[in-house]
C-alpha cells in the first residue's frame, strides 16, 4: 500500500477529489494547512505596522492506496490540481505497511 | 421654543438605535460571507458609517430636507455646510402638516434622518459581496447617497412631490428598501457574478454573527420606525408595536415554508424571515393597527422566501439577497400600507387601504411611488456604476477574488485563532 | 387623553432593551454549548422571538392582562385578536392602583410586556441544550406560553390573586424566573442527561460569545427592571440603581467565592454572577434602597455559586444551569424582598421588609408566592413535556446528538471557516 | 419634586448605553489581542463592572460628587454608604449653575456618573494587555478609582477646582480620557514590553469582535456625550451631532492617511479612526457646532494616526495604544475646545473659543486643566503600580506569558472550536 | 522506528488515547481532519440552497513508536476506536528512520 | 528522497522556518496540532467543573528533501527549535518515493 499526499491550493479541493474518485480512490483524509513556499506570501497592516506574512493557505490530501493505483490517482490529481500559477501544490508518495479498516478489522486493499 | 422632552429623549434614542443598525447589517452580511471577505464587508458598513455624515453635514441634509414641504424634486441649499441647523426652529423647517407639527430641535431631526441615509446604501454591500473594488465603493457611495438618495428622500420624507401625490411611506418602504434594493440589482448586474457561482458552494462563515446582526437590526428597528414618529406618542406606540409583530409572523411564514419545502427550520431562515417582515412593516408601522402587521409579516415572509431564488432563474448574483428581500419586501410593504392605512392610528392617513373600505386610491398612489422610486434608483445607479466602472473599475482582478477581499484590499485578515508567539 | 411623553418614551426605549435580551440570551448560552450545537440555541431563542408574539396579539395578551385588577386566575377574552388593543385607555385596562396610573398608551405597556413573555420561555432553552428535537421546542413554546406563561403573569402582573394576597414582584422574580427555572427543572427530568454528561468535559466553544451576551443581557435588564416603572421617575431611578449595584455585587461575590475555592477567577464566573445578581434584583428593583442591593447582589452570588453544583449531586443535566441561576436567584431576590422592601423608595409597598421592622407579613406573602409559582411551573411542564414526549417525542436520535443538532435540526453549520472556494 | 420625565427618560437611557460601552470596549480591545489572551482582556474590563458599581455606593459617588460645587479638590462623606442617594433632591448636590438647573433624580445623575467612572479605568486594559497578572488588576483598579478617579472627577464635573477656574469638560475629555492614557502611559512604563514587542508580530486575532466592539462604543458614545446634557434638550441634542459627525470624520481621515501612507484603508483603521474622533469631541460635545465637530474629527483622525506610532519610536509597549489614543485624542479634543466653544450652542461657555473670536482665555485654561490631570493621573497611578509591583507583583511569570494569560490566570480558553464528544 | 496513524470519529478520542496510553504510547500528535469516504456527508440549506458536504469532521493521531510495539498499540487502538458503525476509520503503520528529542537529541525509541 | 516531520512549540515556528530556509529547504506545509506528551496539560475550570486537558497547542511542520539535505536541516530545525523545557517536540525523518511538483511535474529533487 502507498499514502499519496499532496498539498494544493484550497479552491482545488473539490475537483481534486472528484477526479480522484474518478480513478478509484474510496477515501481520503483532508487537512487544512499553510504552506510556505517559492508562491511568498502576502503584507497585512495594522495601525500602521506591516507583517509579512509568508504562509498561505493550502489543503492537504492524504489516501491510502493500493499499489497498482498509484500512479493512476498521481496523475489524476495532478491534473485537476493544476492551474499552470505558482503555489499549486506538490504531492508525494510513501510506503504503508499496513492499513487496517477500524469498523471491520479488514486489512490491506479492502480497508481502503 | 420649548421642545418636547419625551418627544426629544425619544427621537434621539431612536437615532441611537439606528445608528446602531449599520453595524449590525455588517455583522448580518458579515457572517453570511467566506472568511476571506469578512472585513470587506464590514468596512463597506463602516465606511457608510463616516463618509455619509461628512457629507450629510456639508449638502446632504440640505438637498433632502431643504425648502421642505415644497412639493418638489430636490432641497435648496439652505442649510449648506451646516448653516442654521443648530439654531433653526423646527416650525421653519416646512410648512405643510408634518412638520409644523414638530417638537424636537431640528438637528435632532437631522440626525434621525441622518442614520437613514447611512443605512440605506450600507444596504447594497449585500449585493455585490466578495468581488466589488473596495476604491470603487468608496466613490460609489458619495455619489449615490448625493445623486440618489438625497433626491428620494426630499419627494417622500420632506414633502416632495410623492408625499404631496399623497402616497405613504411611514420610515422608508420607499426611500430606503426599494432604493436600495432597486440599486443592489442594477450594481450586480453591472458586476457580474462571484467567481464559481452558482456551482461552487459558498455557504455563510459564520452564522452565529448573522444572528448577532439579526439582533441588532431588530433592536434598532424600534427606533427606525417607532422613531419616525417623531414624538413618544400613540402612533410610536402603533409603530412600535406594529414592527414587533411583523418581524415575528415574517420569521414563522418563512420557517414554515422552509420546513415544508426543505425540511428543515434554519438559522439563516428565521432571521432573513424577521429582516423580510422587518422590511415589509417599515412603510405602514406608524399606518395600522389590529392584526394587520400580523398579516403582513406572514405574506412577506412567503414572498422574500421565494423571491430570493429569482435570482438562480435570471442568473444574476444578488449575492446576501438584497434584491429578494429589500426590493421585494419593500415593495410588498408599500403595497400593502394600500389595502391596511388605517386613519384611527394616524390622522395622517386620508385614504384609508382598500380592506378598510378605502378604496384603490391609496394602493394606486403607492403604485406609482414604487414605481418611480425604484425606476429612478436604478436608471440612475446604472449610470453611477457605469462611470466608475469605465473609470477605476468596479471589479477586484480575479486573483483578488480568489485571495480574498480582506488582504487584497485592506492588508487584512478577519481571523488570526492559531497563534505562533 | 394625553400620555406622558417622557414616561411612553421610557417604555419604549426600555421595550425594546428587553427585546434586544433574547438574542443576548442565545450568544449567552450559545456561547456555552459545544460548537456543534451552537445553532440549535441561538434558534430555541430566536423561536421564542417569532411566535411569541404572533400568539400574544391574538390570546396571550388576553388571557394575562385582560380582566386586570380582577384578583383572579386568569384574563379574560377582551382583547382576543387585538381588539380595542391600539385604542384602550390605561385607566380602562385595570381598576386597581397599578393601572389607575398608567400614563403611557396601552400598547406600549402590552408591547413592554410582550418582551417579558418572550424572554421566559427562552430562558428555559439553557437546560435542555443539545438534546431537544427542535419540533419539540415547536410545540413546547406556544403552549407553555398560554399555559403557564399568561396565568402566572396574570397573578403577578394583571392584579390576579398573587398580587392581591399582597405578594411584590417588581419586575418578575416569580413570572419569569422561578416559573422558567421550575420550568426548566421539569423539562430536564423528562428529557434525560445528555450523552457522556457529566464524565465527557463538554467546555464552552466560545466563551467570548457568552461575554458578549452577558453584556447585552446586563444592558438589557435595565430595561426590564427601571422599566417596568412604567414611567421615567424616582422609582424608575432607584430601580435602575439597584440593577446596576446587584449585578456588580452579584459577579465580585461569584469570583471572591470561585477564586477561594477553585483557584481562578473565571470570565464565565463572572457572567455569572453577574446574572444571579440581575436575577435576584428582579423583583426587588423598585421596591428597595440604600445599600440593600449590594447584600442582595452579594448574598446571591454566593448562593447560586453553590446551587449550581447541585445538579451533580442530584444527577440531573441542567446543562446550562437555568435552574441554578434562574430558580434559586429568583427565590433568593423574592425571599430578600421580604426582608429589604422599603416604603420610603416605592408607596406600593404597605409591608415593609423584615430588616426594615415590617415584620414577617411580607415574607411569608413572598414565600407563598415562591411556592405557588414553582409548584404550579413545574407541574404543568411535566404534563406538557409528557404530553409532547408521548406524542412526537422530546429527545433526538442518538445519531442526531452525536452529529450535532446543528446539521441534525437545522442542515446547518455554526462556522465554516475554512474556505474552499 | 417634579422631576422632567423626559429628561429622566434619557439620562436613565444614556446611563444604559454608557454601561454598555465597557463590554464594548473589552471586545474592541479583546479582538486585538491574541486569542490566548482574549479573556484575560474581556475580564479586565468586565471587572471594571463589577468592583466600581459596589466601591461607588460605598464611597466612590460621595469622594467625587460630596460637597458639589465647592470649588474643592475632593468630595465629602455626605453620600458615604448611599447615604441619602436615593432621597436627595438636584437643588441640594449642588449650588452652581450647572447643579441648581438639575431636573432628574440624584440617583439617576449618580447612576450615568457611575456609568464613567466604570469605563475610565478600564480603558487601561488596552496598555497592559497580555501581561498583566490579574491579581494585580484587581488591586489595582479600586485603588486608582479612589485616588484617582474620584479626585479628577470632582475637580472638573462636580465643580471643583478646574470647573471653578474656567475649564470646561463636556463628557470627559480629562476626567476620562486624559485621564486614563496617562494612567496607561505610568503602567506600561512599569510593566515593560510584551515578550517579543515589537519583532514577533502579534496581529489581532479577531477584527471582527473589534469591529463589534467598535459598533457599541459608537453607539453607547452618543449616551456619554448627549446624556451629559443631563436633558433632552437642544444641548443634546448638538452634542448628539457633534458626535456623529466628530466619529465620521475621524474614520474618515484616518482612512485617508493611511490609504496614502500605507497603500490600504483597513478596517482597524477605520475603527480605530471612528475612536480618535470620538474621543476628542468627548469634551466638546455641547459645548460646539456648525462644522466644527467636522474640523475636530478630521484633525484628530490625521493626529492620531501618527501618534500611535510614538511607541515604537520611545519603544514603550501601549500594546493597543490607549496612549496615542486616548490620551493623545483626549488632549486634543481638549484644546480644541479653546478653539472652537461657542456660546450661541451652551450658556455655559462664558469664553468662546479662539476661532470664534473669544480671545485665548480658554485655551490656557484647557492646557492647565489638561496638565493638571495627565500629571497627577500620571504620577498617582506610577505609585500606585510601583506599590503593587512591590508587594503582589504586576507581572505574570514568562512561562504564564506563553501559554497566555487565559489558562495562567482564568483556568479558561477563549475558543473551543473542535468538538471531541 | 514506525509511524501509527490513524483517523478516528472526534468523539472517541478520549477513549484512543487512553488505550494507547495503556499500551505504552507516551506521546502522540492530534489532528483536526476532514474526512472524505463510504460514510458519506450531509446535506445542508442556506436560504433554500442545497449543499452536499461529503467531508465530515475526524481526528487523526500520529504517533511514533518502536518496531517491537507497533502490533500491540494497533490493536489497542482499533478496540477503542471501533463503534462498528460506517465511518469509524482507518489506522495505517509507515516506517520512520530516525526521531529525535528535540530537547535532549535522545534518538529512537529513547526519543517517544 | 525523505519526508521531515517536527512537531516543535508555537512560538518557535518563526525561528524554526528562518533556520530551515538557512539550510536550503525551499518549502514545506505548516499544520496546527495539539500534542499530548511528557509535557502534560493544564486544568481548565468552567463554572466549578474542573477538566484536565492534556492536550497542548504544537505546530507540526513537514518538509520533503532531498536524502542529501537532511542531517542538515534536521540539524538546523533542533538547534532552532530547543528551549530546553519539556514539550520542545520531535522530528523524525520517513522515506518518499517521489514528489511532483504540480505546476510544472518536475520530480525528485527538482521539485521541492
Ligand atoms: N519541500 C516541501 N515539502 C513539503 N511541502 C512543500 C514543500 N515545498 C512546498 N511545499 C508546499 O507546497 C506549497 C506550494 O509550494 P510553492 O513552492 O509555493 O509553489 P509550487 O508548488 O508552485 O512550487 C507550499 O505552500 C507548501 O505547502
Ligand atoms: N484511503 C484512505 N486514505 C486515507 N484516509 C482514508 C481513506 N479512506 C478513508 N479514510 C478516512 O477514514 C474515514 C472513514 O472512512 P469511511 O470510508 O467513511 O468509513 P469506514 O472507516 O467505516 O470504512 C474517512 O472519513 C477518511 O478520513
Ligand atoms: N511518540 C510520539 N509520536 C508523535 N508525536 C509525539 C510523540 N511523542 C511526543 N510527540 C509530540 O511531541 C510533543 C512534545 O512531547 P513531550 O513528550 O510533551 O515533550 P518532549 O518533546 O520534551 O519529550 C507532544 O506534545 C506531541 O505533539
Amino acid at each position: 500500500m502507498k499514502q499519496i499526499t499532496a498539498v494544493i491550493k484550497p479552491f482545488k479541493l473539490d475537483d481534486v477529489k472528484t477526479a480522484m474518485k474518478g480513478a478509484g480512490v474510496q477515501g481520503m483524509t483532508v487537512t487544512e494547512v499553510k504552506g510556505f513556499g517559492r508562491q511568498g506570501g502576502h503584507t497585512e497592516v495594522y495601525r500602521g505596522a506591516e507583517y509579512q506574512v509568508d504562509l498561505v493557505p493550502k489543503v492537504r490530501l492524504d489516501a491510502v492506496v493500493d499499489d497498482a493505483d498509484v500512479a493512476a490517482v498521481v496523475e489524476a490529481l495532478i491534473a485537476a490540481a493544476n492551474t499552470g500559477d505558482i503555489g499549486d501544490g506538490k504531492v508525494w508518495v510513501s510506503d504503508v505497511f499496513d492499513i487496517t479498516r477500524i469498523r471491520t478489522g479488514e486489512k490491506g486493499a479492502d480497508a481502503v | 421654543m420649548e421642545y418636547d422632552a419625551g418627544a426629544t429623549a425619544w427621537v434621539l434614542m431612536s437615532s441611537a438605535l439606528v445608528l446602531f443598525m449599520t453595524p449590525g447589517l455588517a455583522l448580518f452580511y458579515g457572517g453570511m460571507t467566506r472568511s476571506k471577505n469578512v472585513l470587506n464587508m464590514l468596512m463597506m458598513n463602516l465606511y457608510c458609517v463616516g463618509i455619509i455624515p461628512v457629507l450629510w453635514v456639508i449638502v446632504g441634509f440640505t438637498l433632502a430636507f431643504g425648502s421642505s414641504g415644497d412639493a418638489g424634486w430636490l432641497g435648496d441649499f439652505e442649510f449648506l455646510g451646516a448653516k442654521d441647523l443648530y439654531s433653526v426652529l423646527p416650525g421653519d423647517l416646512g410648512t405643510n402638516q408634518f412638520f409644523g407639527a414638530l417638537t424636537i430641535p431640528v438637528v435632532v431631526f437631522s440626525a434621525f434622518q441622518l442614520t437613514f441615509a447611512v443605512i440605506t446604501p450600507a444596504l447594497i454591500s449585500g449585493a455585490v459581496a466578495d468581488r466589488l473594488k473596495f476604491a470603487a465603493w468608496a466613490l460609489f457611495i458619495p455619489l449615490w447617497a448625493i445623486l440618489v438618495y438625497s433626491p428620494v428622500a426630499h419627494w417622500v420624507f420632506a414633502g416632495g412631490w410623492l408625499a404631496d401625490l399623497g402616497a405613504l411611506d411611514f420610515a422608508g418602504g420607499a426611500v430606503v428598501h426599494m432604493n436600495a434594493g432597486a440599486a443592489a440589482l442594477a450594481l450586480v448586474l453591472l458586476l457580474g457574478r462571484r467567481k464559481g457561482w452558482p456551482d461552487t458552494p459558498m455557504p455563510p462563515h459564520n452564522l452565529t454573527m448573522t444572528m448577532l446582526g439579526t439582533g441588532i437590526l431588530f433592536f434598532g428597528w424600534f427606533g427606525f420606525n417607532a422613531g419616525s414618529a417623531l414624538a413618544a406618542d400613540g402612533i410610536a406606540a402603533a409603530a412600535f408595536m406594529n414592527t414587533f409583530v411583523a418581524a415575528a409572523a415574517g420569521m414563522i411564514a418563512w420557517l414554515v415554508v422552509e420546513w415544508l419545502k426543505d425540511g428543515h427550520p434554519t438559522t439563516l431562515g428565521a432571521c432573513s424571515g424577521a429582516v423580510a417582515g422587518l422590511v415589509a412593516i417599515t412603510p405602514c408601522a406608524g399606518f395600522v393597527g389590529g392584526l394587520s402587521p400580523l398579516y403582513i409579516g406572514l405574506g412577506v415572509g412567503v414572498v422574500c422566501y421565494f423571491a430570493i431564488s429569482m435570482k438562480y432563474k435570471f442568473g444574476y448574483d444578488d449575492s446576501l439577497d438584497v434584491v429578494g428581500v429589500h426590493l421585494i419586501g419593500g415593495l410588498f410593504g408599500t403595497l400593502a400600507l394600500g389595502l391596511f392605512a388605517d386613519s384611527s392610528i394616524n390622522g395622517l392617513v386620508t385614504n384609508e387601504g382598500l380592506f378598510l373600505g378605502g378604496g384603490a386610491d391609496l394602493l394606486l398612489d403607492q403604485a406609482i411611488a414604487a414605481a418611480a422610486t425604484i425606476g429612478f434608483a436604478f436608471v440612475a445607479t446604472m449610470i453611477i456604476g457605469k462611470v466608475i466602472d469605465m473609470t477605476i473599475g468596479l471589479r477586484v482582478s480575479e486573483a483578488d477574488e480568489l485571495t480574498g477581499l480582506d488582504l487584497s484590499q485592506h492588508a487584512e485578515a478577519g481571523y488570526n485563532l492559531a497563534d505562533h508567539s
